[in-house]
Formats: C-alpha cells, structure tokens, sequence
C-alpha cells in the first residue's frame, strides 16, 4: 500500500545519495515539484535516467546533485539548449557528468524491459548510428530462430522512480491520463516509487482500461497540486511557455542560475512557497 | 535565411516556401511520424490543406493528431485530445514504429551530410565535446525504420557539411548499396527540403543533389550554402511558388500558434 | 483504411487455404461468427493459432480446416475438454492435428513481438518445464549483459487475424473495451485482419487512451450483431453459459458434431440464420 | 470426495473444507494470481471474509479483481466491471508477474508428484496420447514467478502420482535444491490443499508431506488416495473446522453465483 504522505518526508525516507534515480514525463506531468524537493535536500552523486532531460534535471545537474545521465534527448523543449547540462558536459561544471547515451526507441525498451525483471531490452535499433560506438551498452545479439541481428541494451532499474499524475484515491491508487510516456513502466521497474499529484479523490472514476497504478505498486503518493509546473497537468494546469524562455537566459551563465536556485529553490520551504517567489519575480522582469 | 530578400519580392518568405513544399510532399492517407518544429508544421499544414486524411503520430503517444494550433512540444495536450488514441511511448516505436506501419518519417536536424546523414549529438569529439546537441531523440529509428525520411532544414555550411563528427541516425552512409548492406529495412531520406531548394538522392549513388531550386534563389547561392561541391541536376526544376490557399492556411495556423502560446512551435 | 463489408465477403477475399490464422478473444469476444463463416466457405489445412482454443475451434478443427495448432490452453471454459480437439489429437479425426504448445506467458509475447516486428520473443519461461522437451521452438538465449539464460520463441505472425469488437465509426476505427487479451497485438501481428463489431456508430466515444485500432491498420470491419456468441460482449451481451454446457454432449461424438454443424452452420446462410435454428433447437432439447 | 460421508456428519463437505482451509492460507493484503475454479473460489472466500484487502489478479487482465458471485470463466465481465484496472493479457505476464509482484499463485491442477509437480497437459506418450488434457495456460509461469504457489486439487491416485507423464509446471523438480539450481525465482508450492488434509513440502528434501488432516479423515484414506508411499508428518495437526461465518459466506457466494449462472464456477 502506498503511504500519502508529504512530498518532504518522501523525498528523505525514499530517495538516497547515489540511487539511480528516474524522473519520468514526456513533456507532459514532468515532476518538478519533485526535482525541487530532490535539490533541497541535496543528494549527491545521483544517476539520473530520463528520456527527455529538460529544464528539472538542468537544475539538478546545475546544483550538482548528478554523477551521471541516461536520456535520449537533452533539450529545452521549443526553445533550445540546457546551459546548464551543457556545461556540466563541456567543461566538467560543477563536476564531470558522466553520459550513457541512447535513442528513444531503446530507452523506452529499456524501461519495458525493467518493468518486465528482464536484464536487457531486445529491439531494432541504432542501426547504421554512430551511438554503439560510444556507449558499451548497446550490443548485439542473434536470433536463434533467423539468425538476425537484433540491438540489446540492459534494462532501465531505477531505485527510486517518481512522476507526477492527476489523481489518485484515498487508498493511493493513481491514475494518469493523455500523454502517458513511459511512467507506467518507470514507477514498475524501479524499487521504490514516488507520485505527486494534482489531488486526491473519494473516486478515482477511471474509464475502463485506464491507466491505473495500484496501491501497492506504488511506495508514496504526495499531494502537490500543480507540481508539474512548468509543465502540464491535462484537466488540470496548461504548459507555461513563458517559463521554458525565461529559463534560457537564467540558465546561461552560473551566477545568474545559482542566485535564482537559491532564491526560488533552497530559500522556499516546498513548491508551492517557489510558486510564490516565483510570481514575484516574474512580476519584477514583467 | 540567405535568400530572404529574393524570395520576400514574390511575397512569402524562404521559410514559407520550404515549409510549403515540405508539406506538398506528404500524400493523403500518408501515415506520418512527426518531429516536433519545422516537420510539424510542414505536416500539418498538409492536413489542413490538400491531405486532409494524413494521420499524424508524435512519439509522445497520440495517433492520428489533429492539433488545432501547432504544438509547442512534443506532448502538446492539444495533440492528445485530438488523436484519435493516445499510447504509451514505448508502443509507439514498438508496435508502430518497428512494426512497420509509418510512411514516412518527417525529420528535423543540425547537420546532414552528402550521404544524407544526420548529426544532433555532437561538435567535436564525442568524450571532448565543442558543443553538445540534445541527441538522438526518436530520429535514428524513424530514419532506419519509416518506409521513406522527409528532412527539413535551413541550408548553410554549418548544417550542411562534408564529413559529420558523429552520425545519429542513418541516412545512406557511405552511399551506393551501403544502407541495404547494413541491413536498414527502409528507404532512407527520399528528401531534404531547405530553404533554397530541393535536395533528392543520386538513384544510384545515392548522392544529396540538387533537384528543384526555389524561385528567385541562385545556384551559387545553394552552393555556398552547402559545405562540399554540391551536385546540381541537369534537369533542375524551380519549385513551384506556394499557392496562395496554402500560404493563408500556413500563416493563418502560425497566427492561431502565436496566440496561443505566445510563440511559434520550437524544436524538441 | 478498413474496408467496412459484410463478413461473407471479408472472409472470402481475406482468409485462404493454408494461412496462418489466429481468432483471438480471451473468454470475451470471440469471433464465433468469423469462424463459422470460414467453416462455411471450406477453408482447409489452416494453421490455427490461439491463446485459448475452445468452442470455435473445437468445431473448425471437427469440420476439417486445421492442419495445425499453436495454442497454449485448450478447454470448454467452465465445462471440461473440447472433444472434437481430443479426437484429432488422440485419433487423428477427420485429421491429423499437428499441435505446436505453449504457455500462456510464451503465446502472450510471441504475439507482442509479432506486433513489434521482431523475429523473436524474449521471456523468463519454461523453466523446468517439459515443453521444451517437445516444442523446438522453444529455445534460450544467453543476456549479453548478465550472462542469464532466457527463453526465447518466435514471433507469431498471422496471415490472417479475426476478431470481434464492441463498435467502430464510419471510417473503420474500432474501439474494445473491458478484458482486452491479445487482440490489438494479434491485429498487429498480422498481415491482414478482419474485425466484426456490435455496432457501427458515429463517433467512438472513446476514453482517452482507450484500445483503439486505427482504420489504417485494420483490412476490414464487418457489422455483426453479437458475433461472439456464445462468448459475449461486454455492454452488449452476457456470456450464454447454457451453450458452454449443450456443447459438451454434442460435441462427444463425431455424428452428433456433423449433425449439429451440418443442421446450425452448413445450412444457414449467417450468423442471424444460426442464431434462429439454434433458438429453434434448443427449444426443442429444453 | 472420499471423505464426504465422514465430513458431512460434521455438517460440512469435503470440498467445502477444502475451499475454507485454502481460503485460510491468504493472508490479506496478499496479491494473489488466481486459477479459474478452486482456486478462485477460495480467493473470493478469502477475500469476503478475513482478507478483505486481497489483491486478485486473474490472467485475462482484471488486477483487484472484487467480482459479486464467482466467474465462470476467466474472463467474466464482473472481472472486468470491478477491477481496479484491466490490462491487456501480455502486460499480466510481462509486468505483474514476470515482474516479480505477484505474492502467492493460486493454481488447480490435473495432477501432481511427490514434489509437487504439476501435469495439466497429457496422459500417455506426448505423440500419442492417452488422453489430451487442455494444457499449460498461464501455470508454468505462475508455478516458478509467483513468490509462492498453493495448489487446490481433490486427493485421488490418479492425481496424486508418483511419477507425472509431463511435467507442464515446475514444483520442486527432483526435490531438494533443484529448483533453485534450475534458476527458479519463487519458493515454489508451500501447500497443497486436498479435500482429505493439507501436504507440505519437506523443508529439505522437499517431499509432500501430510501435516493437516481434515476432520473425520483418516490417514489410511489419505494414503489410499495417493500414489505414492505418503510420508506423514509426526506433529500432524487437524485442520481447523470451517467456522460458521466462512461457511455461511461460501454458501452465500456459491448460491448467487448459482443463481447467475445456473451453476458453480468451472475451470477454464
């Protein structure tokens, strides 16, 4: 059964210094409550795995919370560059991250194959890619019926997973609709789990085969209205495109990005206090 | 844009008409996979215009999008309250993507290279790197495994160069039979659009030529645009001027996209 | 886009002597309807193929169409054996039944990676299990990362596969609801399929990510009216229960069989005409 | 039901004591993999009465599975109408019980060895058989993935046999570690459940043993129902009678699933 509990005391009891940790959202419900929460509490030397690093694991990797990424795609989606990935990655600031570095197609697989407890994922890929050529992980096998040659990469095997969702019941079953990504899978391959959510409801009212995660696949639901901001909620919040291009220029250089984590991030007591602080400064640029 | 000045004379932009004929390249009923930014324009526009039953997939999820504005990312909820179902990521490049069932592959890039290549990994050497790109994405799979590749980008020598420093997703590599010999089941990139012109494959090399030349731009123009001694077709057409239905339909949809998000549809 | 045709003609155009051939619906919406059709048109030497084998194709096998069996639990549901399967396995009635045995876990990703156009499925399986012993297409391939042993068996890929639906709009997209088994990945799997329906509606009504196979991906959608019977169609049918049961008795002897597929199937034009001399004769035995 | 004389002076059935004592070893909160018929009757029973929080996940898709009267078949629609969630048939394999989160597998059988073994595929030679049982369905996955597996079954000679022709399911193989040394993830059949006692595996060598008699059985029908030279366990207990508010409640459940049904759920 999952526990409901505050984000705060799920972040310390759930996600430890050199876990392999899992963010997971596909532009859509990307937990930045919960990236928030991570910085706060200053874990270290995290691996972090995502698909698609975006603005939460530019902060994290910024404030140095990460020894090494597994993604597919690091971007500031319909803006441009990570300043602060990109640093990190071109000049070792704050510390050298290390990079596994693979398609969508295989990250996805992989977080498949983690859900499933196989070792490795199976798939056609990286065909003709330089990629293999840089990352050990992706290898070859045969099939023992054709005889082709099919991609393996090993399994994605979070300690610690956490999304965020819409909703979910007073016994912490959690539901998720829209854009789903690959949160299903991240939440059932790693040990642990965390979920945020929009709001917690008597009734679920979940269509039938809806996207529905157990109780008990699930160690900690945590209430965090709007915690996928600046990302969205669908039924609940819209994207807010104005942040992802005001993050760019924040980002660029790392005075302007450590006063603004420190006055948004480690001065505010959780996400909505941010959201506060927020609101201000965005009034005073406005 | 270098041939902004020519091209704005005959009343739409560089940028108008490469998206304009990237979208005349999409049949009806064409089942499209769809990357974010240049590509989604270009494929919608197609849908709103002369390929109303197009079917849209975003590797977010949606099938059959049919956004009302053009998405700003990948997972727009505009793109999934207008599918016609939304699935998890990793269905859709297994059962939809590797299964076989995408036309075509609609791509955006950094750099491309004679052969079609594509880089958005890295400048520089990989472990060294000058400038760190945002990566694969879903682009090495939908260019191995969409039955043909549309890439659409802006033509300059930074982005069309002779030897990639890293080769995210296969075009025909070393050219000729190479992309059959490795064993890559599709096409490969039948197209890449740009701003100055239409760039096919050698059919038997399988060399980037020049094959259509938008109107009021000059050879020399593309050539110095292109980082190696581009190769122009004997027959080379000029690509025909946007219709103006099509021009209202584009600049129409950018004028809804800006009011909604304030900004017209990005990469990523 | 699907082609929306009435059953005869699907049948006829779309399943030939000799597919490969899969009828899925687990224990919900089996295509009782499709699989008499085939019977009527005299398809022969099919290799049928199905997680749970039962009543329609305890008579297909009876009536002669099957060469082959790939399946991995064969039974009347609730009732006991399928008899006319018994006969051509143990007596080779009306012929030999060549049978190709799985387990439900192994037949389930055999169909996923049919629908992922991989040549192989990749399980934890079989193990210490004899079906290995009698089915070399059950095989173990080594992880490249672990060195673990894993089962692996090839990809079912269909000729052909029906199945029934709850509804589909004028454009042929088909929507299923409630216990989905295998069929969106056996629809995928396969070359063609054919997909019979309750009703043809306007607009879907679909819940956001509900099972919906697109028109494009479907060959052809046929309109009958509780198809699955016996089976049944969740919010439009119950499962008839008394039929399960009448079944067992009739089909224990081989002329009771040809008797009742000669009177019920072989001489009525459709699914409507059996489900009229089937009311006719059950009130006769009632 | 050999002892059904016996038993039913104590004013309940073989088969009713059966159902309640393999309804008894599920704890609540367990998620517990269901088999059609037997075992599913104890699951519910289990479920409405004890362990109200059982988790049951049946191999169609249903996961939290809390049906009003007992399924038919194993894809009834009362499965589906009040799960917590229904998936697709391959993601009931792949992720909840490859996945390594089922707790205990609940399964029947046609027969099983002295190491609890399960046949459920063929009497006879595999090429020419006997007779043609339905085969493996979800149970060699269940048998070695579930954490631990009980099986239900009526005690007779011909179920219980020294030697299985076909071994479909893996209990403890040859007894002692071989399961473990054939790389078998779950601890394997901790209890069979008969109507005449419940047998327990050795904890070394691995061995059926009888450790709970039913009340009013002896242990020579036992023996007589078993085909093997029977070890009996030196503490042997009596199985607990079925409480009267377990019974009323199995008979409760199994008179509205007669109602609905026009009979008691089946196997399949």
């Amino acid at each position: 059964m999952a526990k409901i509990t505050p984000l705060r005391e799920a972040v310390a009891s759930l996600v430890h210094d050199g876990d392999t940790v899992a963010l997971e959202g596909f532009t859509h419900l990307i937990p930045h409550a919960a990236g928030h929460e991570i910085i706060r509490q200053g874990r270290r030397e995290l691996t972090l795995v995502r698909m698609t690093p975006d603005l939460i694991y530019d902060q994290m990797i910024g404030m140095g919370c990460a020894a090494k990424l597994i993604f597919s795609w690091g971007g500031n989606p319909g803006v441009g560059s990570l300043h602060r990935f990109r640093d990190a990655v071109e000049q070792g600031w704050p510390q050298r991250l290390a990079v596994e570095e693979h398609s969508h197609a295989g990250m996805a697989n992989a977080y498949v194959a983690g859900a499933s407890n196989l070792p490795f994922a199976l798939l056609r890929g990286y065909t003709g890619s330089d990629l293999p050529k840089v990352n050990p992980n992706i290898r070859f096998v045969e099939c023992p019926f054709t005889g082709e040659k099919l991609a393996a990469i090993p399994s994605v095997l979070p300690d610690v997973t956490v999304i965020h969702a819409q909703k979910a019941d007073r016994r912490g079953n959690v539901l998720i609709w829209g854009i789903l990504g690959v949160q299903k899978e991240a939440v059932l391959a790693a040990k642990r789990s965390i979920v945020t959510v929009e709001e917690i409801v008597d009734d679920l009212e979940a269509p039938p085969n809806a996207c529905v995660l157990p109780t008990w696949a699930v160690s900690a639901v945590c209430p965090v209205p709007g915690g996928a901001y600046p990302s969205y909620a669908q039924g609940y919040s819209e994207r807010d495109n104005r942040f992802y291009k005001a993050w760019d220029p924040i980002a660029r250089s790392r005075e302007t990005f450590l006063a603004w984590m420190q006055r948004h991030v480690l001065d505010t007591d959780d996400f909505a206090g941010f959201r506060r602080v927020l609101a201000e400064s965005m009034k005073e640029t406005a | 844009m270098p041939a902004g000045t020519n091209a704005e004379t005959l009343d739409f932009t560089a940028t108008e008409i490469m998206t304009v004929a990237a979208s005349r390249l999409l049949k009806d009923g064409t089942v499209c996979f769809v990357g974010i930014g240049l590509p989604s324009t270009a494929a919608n526009l197609a849908r709103l215009t002369h390929a109303p039953d197009v079917v849209l997939i975003y590797e977010s999820g949606p099938i059959g999008a049919k956004p009302t504005v053009l998405p700003l990312s990948i997972g727009d909820g505009d793109l999934a309250l207008t599918a016609d179902t939304v699935v998890g990521t990793p269905e859709i490049f297994r059962y939809w993507l590797q299964g076989g069932r995408i036309d075509v592959g609609f791509l955006g890039a950094a750099q491309v290279d004679r052969f079609a290549n594509i880089n958005t990994t890295i400048i520089g050497p990989y472990d060294a790197p000058k400038v760190r790109l945002p990566g694969a994405g879903g682009a090495p799979e939908i260019a191995s495994q969409a039955k043909e590749v549309f890439i659409v980008l802006k033509q300059s020598p930074k982005a069309f160069v002779a030897k990639l420093p890293f080769v995210t997703s296969a075009g025909y590599l070393d050219g000729g039979d190479a992309r059959a010999r490795a064993g890559i089941p599709g096409a490969g990139p039948t197209a890449v659009i740009t701003d100055l012109g239409i760039l096919t494959p050698d059919p038997v090399t399988k060399e980037l030529t020049l094959t259509s030349i938008h109107p009021g731009v000059t050879v020399e123009q593309v050539k110095a645009a292109t980082g190696w001694d581009l190769k122009i077709a004997p027959d080379l057409k000029t690509t025909e001027i946007p219709d103006a239905g099509a021009l209202a339909a584009l600049r129409d949809l950018q004028a809804r996209t800006a009011a909604a998000h304030g900004q017209v549809g990005g990469e990523g």
